[in-house]
């Protein structure tokens, strides 16, 4: 009697649990989302009307995608004008202040189409789900992706301003 | 798969020896010795091992036997210090077996390799002092017969492990730090070896081929090396160059001589001349790099190469350019 | 009329000293009163239960392996499925069944052994259980949600580390880590204690069973080895991942070697943590079935301490490939083949008994003959491993697999197969089926060899550990294939054992107190034994108290026997010191154990968890501890 | 019918209040279980320091010398507060006990205030580099150590107060000395390595 409860209960949790998809992994990209867009082909399509649609990145909350991302965002040497997210020859990335709008589809179009001054568009060379990947991240970098599937630290010297209340190789006391 | 299957075996047989990345198969004074200690080890403690089931399995056959316990604890304790001293001889010969085959440093002139782990592949950089003879290359090391060579392992990632069994034991490749051993090969053969350490996702598929070539063959093989890519020689190739220069491509592979400076994943500037792609994964041929350029996920799921959508004539171009850089 | 009847039966007024025991000692019903059980009996009857299930669950993960591994370039399972897998198995078999299963047998059978009434912490050890299976509910929890960790057993970092295992799954490992060795630990404490104060009088440092000098040691090396891991894991690996310290950081001073160095001083340990019990269970099966003391029991005792010391000087052994100075590695490998030497000893001695022994070829002897096989060659191949050169061709190929599986599967399954033949008529007051128990035993055997043998050569011939497909051109196609087959052979054995058990439960021929005629106390004890073990607490004369004549036997009386008493003895000689009084049966280690629970599991997801933990935490010791009425203890 | 040999048992006591006590025995396992942890820790600590030229890294301020080694005043007399309540608890003095225990809190009071003082000091973090981690971390594991204890030490003192105690409450008292004086004797050698250790073996400064 005791057993079949048990048993019984066993089965409930496991099957509510099953259900439950916490993190995603799909190692190969929809077809869906190997498109490459250029420049022109996304302004058709996706700005009829000059304002955006709200778009949701299907990336969004998803760990493994924002692990992805991360190291795009190094790989495609984004690194390169906004350093680690801090903003070097490029605004800085971690910021309430974007300049053309912090939302997903605000991103993914920056990313696609570049910016006046430098920000080169990568729409013809990298595909819609490595895009989606790179917002992802850049979003996880201002605290906007759930905090469960954001990395706490990377191995890499530690950015975080808040860690550390003095300069590395300042005199000591 | 089967086509695989006979490409590669067509590629081994065409070498001078075959491999079948065995630690029992030698093919220099390293792996020699440590063959040797361990047909040493074998046979002593398998003789060990018959002695200790004959002796486990002879109550079964007879009676109880009524020795008295003095002579029972002679027999034991006399047992247990042979036991003693049989291992202490081992750690003997082990060490001195171990001095014999590691060491951090080859005695005198030697060849010396860097090898970078990655997520799955591995970078190879040929040091030389002279910065314009420096080769870089992937996932194949060539190596002319009868040179030690030294091995400077690095990691870019994680933790990988550097094994080529027909040549030297292991090596983890440890990101922050650089470790080091050195090998000879005596024969002229292909060598595979393999990441041995568990390194995420493509573990499986992170292997490597060490190609030992007498040595004429050898620095011709450098000198060819040290060569920028050759120019498209017509309009096809020339298109596939500019269609790798104009897509995802080139963010990622060098291709010397061009405009391609990636460095995030093999240098391709030969990669024609190299036996396998994809870390060993796939025979090189046209065939096989159509097939991994345009869906890299699911031959080798998870790896780092982008799926990049490319029009049929756009590939055809792009395949023709690479089969050029040989 | 067997003589351990005699034992309890010359006491006047025995009945009515039954009936008090039986309402002191008995356990109150319903959900609630199964939450609130304390006895040893029903919490090592729980752990043993708990850890065979995921033996089980272990058992199927290996069989989707060997699946997958069956033949060259399967598709069965993907490197990320592949990976969570073999991440789970090792895990599940370290963590949730061999580490519990020996504790479990140990909480079991100590008391019994020790001529005692229950561990001298009940609650401590109800608390252990509820941890455990937290932590294991935790990770198969959270592996139903695919939330599933994917970096092996032992989580190298960086790889494990915040950058290269995205998600939560290896933050669910280190924490469930924690968990099973909070269990672990809260055994080691009450077992020790309870080993060296509640000894049956008379029971000297010398007269101890031989299973219980196990446990004994086995629960010191627990001590010093799990904080090791609890560091690692939870400290370590944690702690970069979910608040950002720098322990194994290299760009702001950490260092990933740090991590194994931690990993391996507690993991090496744990192999022995495992097949120390396992070694005083065979003693045990030896005496019981060769019908005489084992051999050199202060050689084996001195063995088995010895094993325990030596196994803290030997975890550079599992990091030879990271090259170290040479003459570390030098001391290393001299210390890793001492470890033979102790070894060793104890399989001569346990030879020498059964040269002289009256052997019965019960099903129990017959796996500790699969033990000795077995148990032999995985240390041959272990000297092997010793040896720097030899371990940096096989070191992380199948060989070192098989190695393993020699050593863990020999050294422990095999003799708690043993012994769940051998106890089973205790546990349950039933015999199990002999005919059977054999048949069980050769398939087990057979398919064992079949599975791990030929991982030996496939090690050799350069097939890595932990590759999830390998191509056909490396010839490793076949012996694979027999692995597989031989791995379902193991299954079909593991299945034959449960049908023994469940028909030996329903319908086997009900056992004596004594079934085997063995010399220790638990078989003094009804079967299954009462919930206090003993109508009179046994005086101990000899070694082997029940093969000893009846003049040297007495009782102890004078305890009280209408509350939960035992009788505290001194360490060495177990001398009568005074009676302690065991707390009746409480929720509250329950209550505890969830509050506990409740922070972990978020601690997971945010260090500030820690802090509510801690606080739920509280709330359920300041009610275990809370003084009950009467608070005086009437002599 | 009397038994040919019984062991009569009867006129031992039903409990014991001193170090025979197997709670005592249990007690000394954990705090055994605490010591191999902080040993450990020690080690990482200067697995970690060998790694480095310099340490700290230049710049990170360290915990001040003065009000870490004045702490250790109150913390070591505290144990006397501890001393006298556990041999108060033997002779059931429930005076004695509540004094003990309140000295006891009292003067590691005054300790985890200065441990504040010194702890806010510092100008770095956790996560700032791994000298911060490690430091971080001795720091939270003892202090978390020590307050768990002052808790247990604060409910046994309101259970010793309200009168309803017996001799299981008197073990605790007893019990919870041998935590104080072991969570005392641990901090000497961990002090020592994360506010000496530096002075002496930094380099570089």
């Amino acid at each position: 009697m005791r057993l079949r409860f048990l048993s019984v209960g066993a089965l409930v949790c496991a099957s509510a649990l099953m259900s439950c998809q916490r993190e995603k992994m799909e190692l190969r990209p929809a077809p869906a989302q190997v498109a490459v867009f250029g420049e022109a082909a996304r302004e058709s399509d996706l700005q009829p009307g000059g304002a955006l649609p709200p778009v949701t990145n299907p990336d969004h909350g998803e760990a493994n995608a924002i692990s992805e991302g991360q190291r795009l965002f190094s790989w495609y040497n984004c690194t390169g004008c906004h350093a680690n997210g801090g903003g070097a020859i490029g605004p800085p990335l971690i910021t309430s202040n974007w300049i053309y709008g912090g939302e997903p589809s605000n991103l993914f179009d920056t990313i696609v189409k570049g910016r006046p001054n430098g920000m080169p568009a990568w729409g013809g060379r990298i595909p819609e789900y490595q895009i989606w990947q790179l917002v992802a991240y850049i979003r996880s970098l201002n605290g906007l992706e759930p905090k469960s599937a954001t990395p706490e630290r990377q191995d890499h010297l530690e950015t975080n301003p808040e860690t550390r209340r003095y300069q590395p190789g300042e005199a000591n006391r | 798969m089967r086509a695989r299957t006979a490409a590669l075996a067509l590629a081994a047989a065409g070498g001078c020896g075959t491999s079948n990345q065995s630690a029992l198969d030698p093919a220099g004074a390293q792996s020699q010795g440590i063959a040797a200690l361990w047909w040493f080890f074998l046979t002593l403690l398998g003789a060990i091992f018959v002695i200790v089931m004959v002796m486990t399995l002879l109550p079964l056959l007879r009676g109880p036997r009524n020795a008295g316990e003095p002579r029972l604890t002679r027999v034991v304790g006399g047992v247990s210090v042979v036991t003693l001293l049989l291992l202490f001889g081992l750690v003997i010969v082990s060490v001195i077996t171990g001095r014999a085959t590691a060491g951090n440093t080859p005695p005198g002139r030697h060849l010396a390799v860097e090898v970078t782990g990655n997520q799955w592949w591995w970078a190879v950089r040929y040091l030389n002092d002279d910065p314009s003879r420096i080769v870089v290359t992937a996932n194949e090391i060539h190596v002319p017969v009868g040179t030690p060579v030294l091995i400077r392992g690095l990691s870019n990632d994680v933790i990988h492990s550097f094994w080529i069994p027909n040549l030297q034991g292991k090596r983890d490749l440890i990101p922050s730090r650089i470790t080091t051993e050195w090998f000879e090969a005596d024969k002229p053969g292909r060598y595979r070896g393999q990441c041995a350490e568990f390194c995420g996702l493509q573990h499986a598929h992170m292997a490597l081929w060490v190609v030992a070539e007498p040595p004429e063959q050898f620095e011709a093989w450098m000198e060819h090396q040290l060569q920028p890519a050759a120019a498209p020689p017509d309009a096809l190739t020339r298109r596939g160059g500019e269609v790798f220069l104009s897509h995802a491509c080139v963010l990622c592979h060098a291709i010397s001589g061009t405009a391609a400076a990636g460095q995030v994943g093999p240098d391709l500037t030969h990669l024609a001349s190299r036996l396998t792609i994809a870390a060993g994964t796939l025979p090189n041929n046209k065939g096989n790099l159509a097939g991994w350029i345009t869906d890299p996920q699911s031959i080798k799921p998870g790896n780092h190469m982008a799926t990049v959508p490319l029009e049929p004539e756009d590939l055809q171009a792009l395949l023709a350019y690479l089969e050029t850089l040989r | 009329m067997s003589v351990s009847t005699e034992w309890r039966t010359h006491v006047a007024g025995e009945e009515g000293e039954r009936h008090e025991l039986e309402r002191a000692w008995s356990e109150r019903g319903g959900i609630a009163g199964w939450f609130s059980v304390t006895t040893h009996q029903a919490i090592g009857k729980r752990y043993i239960i708990t850890a065979f299930i995921f033996l089980l669950l272990g058992g199927i993960e290996a069989l989707l392996m060997r699946l997958q591994l069956a033949r060259p370039d399967n598709g069965v399972l993907g490197p990320e499925k592949y990976n969570q897998i073999f991440t789970m198995h090792g895990t599940t078999m370290m963590f949730l069944f061999a580490v519990p299963m020996m504790e479990g047998m140990g909480v079991y059978l100590v008391p019994l052994m020790l001529g005692t009434r229950n561990v001298v912490f009940p609650r401590l050890n109800a608390f252990g259980y509820w941890m455990y299976l937290a932590g294991g509910l935790l990770l198969y929890g959270a592996a139903f949600s695919n939330t599933m960790p994917a970096a092996g057993w032992f989580s190298y970092t960086p790889l494990s580390g915040p950058q290269y295992s995205a998600g939560k799954g290896v933050d669910v490992w280190a924490q469930m880590i924690t968990f099973t060795e909070i269990s672990a630990m809260c055994v080691a404490a009450e077992l020790i204690v309870t080993i060296f104060r509640l000894r049956a009088p008379g029971m000297s440092l010398a007269r101890i069973p031989l299973f219980c000098w196990s446990m004994l040691i086995q629960s010191f090396m627990v001590i010093f080895a799990m904080p090791a891991v609890m560091l690692a894991s939870t400290v370590l690996l944690l702690n970069d991942r979910t608040i950002g310290t720098h322990f194994v950081n290299p760009a702001e001073g950490g260092d990933p070697l740090l991590y194994q160095h931690i990993f391996w001083f507690f993991g090496h340990p744990e192999v022995y943590i495992i097949f120390i019990p396992a070694l005083g269970m065979v003693s045990s099966l030896i005496e019981a079935h060769a019908r005489r003391g084992v051999f050199g029991y202060p050689a084996v005792v001195l063995s088995m301490v010895a094993n325990g010391f030596i196994a803290f000087g030997l975890w550079v052994h599992h990091m030879f490939a990271t090259g170290l100075p040479q003459i570390a590695e030098a001391y290393f490998t001299a210390a890793s083949m001492m470890i033979g030497i102790t070894s060793a000893v104890q399989i001569f001695c346990w030879i020498a008994t059964l040269w002289t022994g009256r052997l019965r070829l019960s099903a129990a002897l017959h796996f500790v003959f699969g033990f000795i096989f077995i148990f032999v060659l995985g240390g041959m191949t272990g000297i092997m491993l010793a040896s720097i050169p030899l371990d940096l061709q096989v070191h992380d190929t199948f060989f070192v697999v098989a190695h393993f599986h020699y050593v863990l599967i020999g050294g422990a399954l095999f003799p708690l197969f043993g012994a769940f033949h051998h106890w089973f008529p205790k546990f349950t007051g039933r015999m199990i089926d002999e005919r059977i128990g054999k048949v069980t035993f050769w398939i087990l055997f057979t398919g064992f060899n079949l599975t791990f043998f030929p991982m030996h050569v496939l090690g050799l011939h350069g097939m890595a550990r932990r590759i999830y497909t390998y191509p056909a051109e490396m010839g490793w196609g076949p012996a694979n294939l027999l692995a597989t087959i031989g791995a379902f052979t193991i299954a079909l054995g593991g299945i034959i054992f449960m049908i023994n058990v469940v028909r030996s439960m329903r319908a086997g021929a009900p056992a004596s107190e004594d079934p085997w005629e063995a010399g220790t106390l638990e078989w003094a004890a009804s079967s299954p034994p009462q919930n206090y073990n003993f109508v009179h607490l046994p005086v101990v004369g000899a070694r082997y108290p029940l093969w000893a004549d009846a003049a040297e036997r007495a009782v102890v009386t004078g305890m009280r026997s209408d509350r939960r008493e035992v009788l505290v003895t001194s360490g060495m000689e177990a001398e009568p010191e005074h009676r302690l009084v065991l707390p009746r049966s409480t929720p509250w280690p329950f209550l505890a154990a969830l509050g506990f629970t409740i922070g972990l599991v978020g601690s997971v997801f945010s260090f500030s968890w820690y802090f509510i933990s801690a606080a739920l935490g509280a709330i359920g010791l300041i009610g275990w501890f809370w003084p009950h009425q009467p608070v005086e203890i009437d002599p | 019918m009397t038994p040919a040999s019984a062991l009569d048992v009867g006129r031992l006591r039903p409990y014991e209040i001193s170090n025979r006590a197997p709670l005592w025995w249990g007690q000394v396992i954990l705090c055994a279980i605490e010591g191999s942890m902080f040993c450990i820790l020690i080690a990482i600590y200067f697995y970690l320091r060998l790694r480095v030229d310099v340490w700290p890294p230049r710049g990170a301020r360290l915990p001040d010398a003065a009000i870490a080694s004045w702490a250790l005043a109150p913390l070591i007399l505290s144990m006397a507060g501890s001393y006298m309540a556990s041999e108060a608890a033997k002779k059931d003095s429930r005076g004695g006990m509540i004094f003990g225990l309140a000295a006891n809190l009292l003067l590691a009071g005054v300790f985890l205030v200065l441990r504040y003082l010194d702890w806010r000091g510092l100008n770095f973090n956790w996560a700032s580099d791994a000298h911060g981690t490690v430091v971080w971390t001795i720091l939270f594991l003892h202090t978390f150590d020590v307050v768990a204890d002052l808790l247990m030490t604060l409910v046994l003192m309101i259970i010793i107060a309200s009168g309803r105690y017996g001799p299981k409450q008197r073990l605790g008292v007893h019990v919870d000395s041998v935590v104080w004086y072991f969570l005392v004797a641990i901090w000497l050698p961990l002090y020592a390595v994360i506010v000496w250790a530096p002075r002496i073996l930094g380099g570089g400064q």
